[in-house]
């Protein structure tokens, strides 16, 4: 199984939940994250004074999926992310040794 | 009834209605320690938000009790008999005995005994408390609670009185019964300026907020953590400003005083708007943003700026009077920054450098006002309130100490001071 | 104009400062409505926020209703000819008709008949309102929705009115035309107490909160979620005390009874602040932190203290009762925690035991008061008041239920009661 | 003193207690501008609060000057002689001379001229706010704020006095002096229609927020943010109508108009609570939920529905029109939802169908109403602040836009438009 | 080393919490996240439109522990933020290659 | 590559921030988390009531890196984060299987 974290920018977030439930994808997990990349952040005047709003608001996505899945579910969160602008975000790949699922007690890929 | 009667009944009514007028002015200030809270707590950050508000409500509480206890006494010996000493003195007997003008006094002195004397002493106690809010925003954020209040104890009970006395207990700054001389119809400088000077002193001492000034000299910003309140802020101050003009009038009760009343009404509105439109459009063509901040403290400076005098200008010059505060505002809380004095609400600039412009203007509107007079007046009272603050700031900074410490500045005043958060569950960024 | 034109127009003119200032006094009581709407908003949890908006502004338009349809009737028989059972067969013609005093009636009163009857019906249906407002910060971020505003019938149009009969109404309690017998100026037992006695009797059947009382015994603290909102409210409050107690003394035209209404402000606001302060420093030396909570209710049962008697004593005695109930108030919320008597907001410290303070505090400066009669008058309301309520809280419990489920009330009764949040944007803690 | 000058002073005592009733009145009403400034900051999302709130300050300031300016002049051109020319022409001389009534011009006039014209200035100026306030809460969230501003000059400067002139301003809506013919009491139609015309007009022309409306033409909904904010601005108009209508009385100072004061407050109160307890019962048989939006919307719908006639009902038929006006609010916000007319605060519901509603409803209880001359005032001032709006937002839409970009709107107005955040440290979730 | 990462329900947190420590940990972190699951949101009406609460509140634990005491650790969460309803949540196991603790320099198994 | 994952005291951020900055990384995500760990929060009263911040708010950083960086990374962190007080927090490093830059498409250590 993969876990599969995706950084994206905040308004994509329901495209990608979209994306991924229709490959079959039933849970995900999402967080607000702050980031800060190569796209840098802005400079505000607050009462004439200086400002640096220097992290930017992202959502990060985590996805536990098997093995089979995680190539499509990548491609479909790439896909559906890009914008073609900087900051479009990052997704990052890990092993996962065990998922289990609370209430079952189900492990491995069927608690996915 | 006979004519006697009739007549001595019309007498007791513009008793009554200037009575009454004056406590629903003096109810509308005191409406204003709710704005200056408001204003205070919108403009800090979010871990400081407890401490500020427990100030505000506790200056007001102290104000009302020193004046009580002594502060009226100074500052109208005549009050009492035997003014401060006995009043003091009187605290056994229940301080501020609740005899009022009688009846037959007031028939008597036909009309010349206009109001209630007790309603006259809730309009100053809601002014002396005025100034002392002007104090707290400016020391927000990195000033120990307790001290602040052993300020508080001071000033409202003896630096304020004192320069009070100067002018509206009849003293020296008040020449010719105020037709001449200082002329100060509502306190740009007794009541603004005066809380300006003392919060100034306090802010030289304290040293700005950790993190305000970069080593490089760069001025960096520090969010106001919840402007509708700072707007509400300002909205309470304005509605209550008709009170502190339009109260400062003394009496309505005939053709001549409610014109004047309503002119200062209507001239307060207007130089409020004035200079809320000025100050928007400045930080619109200086940083290219409509700043509300600076929109709401343009406002509050229209509002000092014609407190001076809202009874001569016409409504026109009025707007251009409180315009020209809104511009000054701006450019003060810019250049304030620039030396480095920290005043997070912005309270030095729109009470001390506009009250200072209001009285100036005076000079414009009124034929009675003299520009020696207007300087002689601002200096004495600036020089008084900053000095006697310094002392006082002074005394409490190496005895008890008047900033708290790093650690606690960082995890904000109000778990400190107050051990309670004002928006416990709202996660907040650092 | 002749002579008899001109008394006429004298006590035309008197009648119209005696309404309007009634007026301007209720319309400040009506304020308080928002005083308690903020305060409850800030001292419950931000889940169960938009719900205690809802009772807040849902009770104070209930109570206005039922107050015209059948409390006013009720508490003030002589008000519509016939009473209270007139009242309602009037429903038909329009309920209160809008009828009022004709001005020949009220020349030929000589000045007896001394403002509209309507004024006088604004000014206690914003009082019926108070009382009930007190309620609904005890039983919050627990109770269902509609059991609370179905209470509010019960207390608006019935159980407050027939005690407020007793006092107000010249019933059995308002010996001598209210010169002896049980004293209550303004309402710390009419009103506070009153409300505090049917909101214990609500909190004892309702029981604590999820997770307020541990097993072994401890209290566990539930901040409230926004103090701003809290200091606010307490500030609102405050403002429209003025109204509460000036407007109490019903008359003003005059001397002696303007200088009566002077002295109920300046009491009413030094009470205030003496309760805030003793409060403040209480909770300083007691927990070692100034709590900004305690401090608020420390102005509030300042305020509640003064209202039974805010006419007799000077000022700095109006001080000490003020003081004594900020004393009292914070001594009383933590007692009542002891006892696992759960008030999120401390309304019955504030408003019950503090309003017990006030009305034996008469007795101190009012040389007409009797212990005895203080007394007669607290238990009976108190025993009135808290069994019928007990009643309907009961028969309420065994219907519809009071409690929410214990899913909605972890979840907090917005989405449960009212399908929405008060701050959908702001991630809260759990 | 002789008879002669006891009348004289009784006369000048009237007119003093006239004009402080105004100016009371007067200040009530300005305090309404706080009211639909957190109304409106509730109701939208975090991030276009700080923008709304500059919209609020901003609009009032500017609608205060244009309408010295000229607003005034154009809807009263005898207050100025010559008119809005004139009133033009004598900027220079200081706008609005402050010259007044003089006293012996009202003690000639017997009581004729009774209040200052300057407290007049103060009450209408404070009413062409409330009707440019209206606008800002339709057009939220994805207005341009210079565009805004720029349309607040028309408005205030000449769309709304033209048709005030038609009624206020005695012009040919205002048959035989007002007695007959069209009749609008304190502004059902030239106020609260007016706004929500121009509201209409704007919202027209820029369409729904983004995400509002759904392809397949769902309804998405976009909760406010802060619904403490809500509910407080709520109760601050509440509060303020009492100004709004009690102060259209134009005259308190005898028994006939002192009651009729007393009757339109508790009319007016009567009618919002009404319209409360319909809305949330509505919302809750409809919905499931007590909606505590529909019922603030209800609360300011029973206020708009009396406002056309607070003075002939019954207390119990006032509170009946209010509540027509709560059911009716309900519905209309749904039905402009479906009609995809995107107005965040319900402004358009509230001020324009009720306000239809209320006008209407002056034939219920007003024997001197007729049905066609309700409409043909109706039909008027809509056609014409319509059609005149329609034309200004267009000119505006073609020439500097009038909506922000897809990126701003998104992002939030409050960073495009102020520079800043109205909640810098509480993460919103999104 | 093992990183334990477990999606409960918010109120479960403090149990949760108890039972971890009860076995001998002493650190975690928790974040607050919103879970998109088999548990759909809920739909509420706001002003007569529809507003779909689609995402749920959740607590994301992550506890840094030894391989021993791994198996030990899943099962107290399990075990404890167990209700049987739909919802309850996941545990997810992933190799811990490295830890530090930053005041001491410890490293391994001494710093978990 | 790595992913480095470390739970600093949040006033520490903007330090760590620059010190990986100096070694060239050019993308950080920062969560605010809640930590429970040796430290232990504090007692507050309020209304005399006992109320445990028992939670203490930290800041997580997440790097993804090459695996040639990693060591300098987590030094970089360990010694701008340390103040040697309790509480200074933990760095916890795992294995990152694969990285992808949502906006090019790139992938493995051009993405980090
Ligand atoms: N090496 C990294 N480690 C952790 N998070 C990263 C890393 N690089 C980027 N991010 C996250 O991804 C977001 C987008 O990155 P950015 O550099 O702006 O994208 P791009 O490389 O497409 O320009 C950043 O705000 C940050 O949260
Ligand atoms: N595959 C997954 N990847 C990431 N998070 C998941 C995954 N499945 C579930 N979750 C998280 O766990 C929470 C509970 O999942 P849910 O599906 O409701 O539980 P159950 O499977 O027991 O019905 C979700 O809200 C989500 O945050
Ligand atoms: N084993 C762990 N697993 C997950 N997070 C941990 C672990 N140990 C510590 N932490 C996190 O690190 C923070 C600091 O830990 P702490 O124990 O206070 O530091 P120290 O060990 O240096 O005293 C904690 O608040 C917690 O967020």
């Amino acid at each position: 199984m993969k876990m599969i974290t995706a950084i994206v920018k905040p308004f994509k977030l329901d495209d990608v939940r979209e994306a991924v439930a229709d490959i079959g994808i039933q849970g995900i997990t999402v967080t607000e994250v702050k980031g800060f990349g190569r796209q840098r952040g802005h400079t505000e005047l607050y009462r004439g004074a200086e400002y640096v709003v220097d992290f930017l608001p992202k959502a990060k996505i985590e996805l536990a999926v098997t093995d089979e899945l995680a190539e499509q579910v990548i491609e479909a969160i790439a896909n559906t992310a890009r914008t073609g602008k900087i900051g479009d975000g990052k997704i990052f790949v890990t092993d996962l040794v065990e998922a289990i699922r609370i209430r079952t007690g189900e492990t491995g890929s069927e608690a996915v | 009834m006979e004519d006697i009667q009739v007549a001595a009944r019309v007498t007791e009514l513009a008793y009554a209605l200037d009575t009454f007028y004056f406590l629903v002015m003096g109810a509308l200030v005191m409406w204003m320690a709710a704005g200056f809270t408001m204003l205070e707590a919108g403009l800090v950050r979010a871990k400081n938000t407890a401490e500020i508000l427990t100030k505000n409500v506790g200056l007001y509480s102290i104000a009302c009790v020193m004046y009580m206890l002594c502060g009226y006494g100074i500052m109208y010996p005549g009050a009492f008999e035997g003014g401060v000493f006995q009043s003091l003195a009187s605290i056994g007997s229940g301080i501020l005995t609740s005899s009022d003008n009688t009846a037959a006094d007031v028939i008597a002195s036909g009309g010349d005994t206009y109001y209630s004397g007790l309603s006259d002493f809730f309009f100053q106690v809601v002014f002396v408390a005025t100034a002392m809010s002007i104090v707290s925003g400016a020391v927000a954020e990195r000033m120990k609670l307790w001290s602040f209040f052993a300020f508080t104890i001071v000033l409202t009970g003896f630096i304020y009185p004192v320069q009070g006395f100067w002018k509206w207990g009849n003293g020296w700054l008040n020449v010719g019964n105020g037709t001449v001389g200082f002329l100060d119809f509502a306190g740009s400088g007794v009541v603004h300026m005066c809380g300006a000077a003392a919060a100034l002193a306090g802010v030289l001492l304290l040293g700005a907020r950790k993190g305000k000034y970069g080593k490089s000299g760069q001025v960096n910003a520090i969010p106001g953590s919840n402007l509708p309140l700072a707007a509400l802020g300002t909205l309470v101050l304005w509605l209550g400003w008709f009170g502190f003009n339009g109260g400062s009038q003394l009496v309505v009760s005939d053709v001549e005083n409610a014109n004047a009343v309503a002119l200062i009404f209507v001239n307060t509105n207007m130089a409020a708007a004035g200079g809320l439109i000025v100050a928007l459009l400045t930080a619109r063509f200086w940083f290219g943003k409509a700043d509300l901040t600076m929109a709401l403290n343009g406002a509050l400076a229209g509002l000092v700026a014609i407190t001076a005098e809202p009874l001569t200008p016409a409504p026109g010059v009025a707007t251009l009077i409180g315009a020209v505060g809104g511009l000054l505002v701006v450019a003060s809380i810019v250049t304030l920054d620039k030396l480095r004095i920290d005043d997070p609400v912005g309270a030095i600039s729109v009470h001390g450098v506009v009250g200072i412009w209001g009285l100036l203007a005076v000079c414009i509107t009124n034929p009675d006002a003299s520009l020696k007079w207007q300087l002689i007046g601002i200096v004495s009272i600036f020089a008084w309130v900053f000095s006697a603050s310094l002392l006082v700031w002074f005394a409490l900074k190496k005895t008890v100490g008047i900033r708290v410490s790093e650690e606690e500045e960082y995890e904000g005043v109000d778990i400190g001071e107050c051990g309670l958060e004002a928006y416990p569950e709202f996660t907040s960024a650092e």
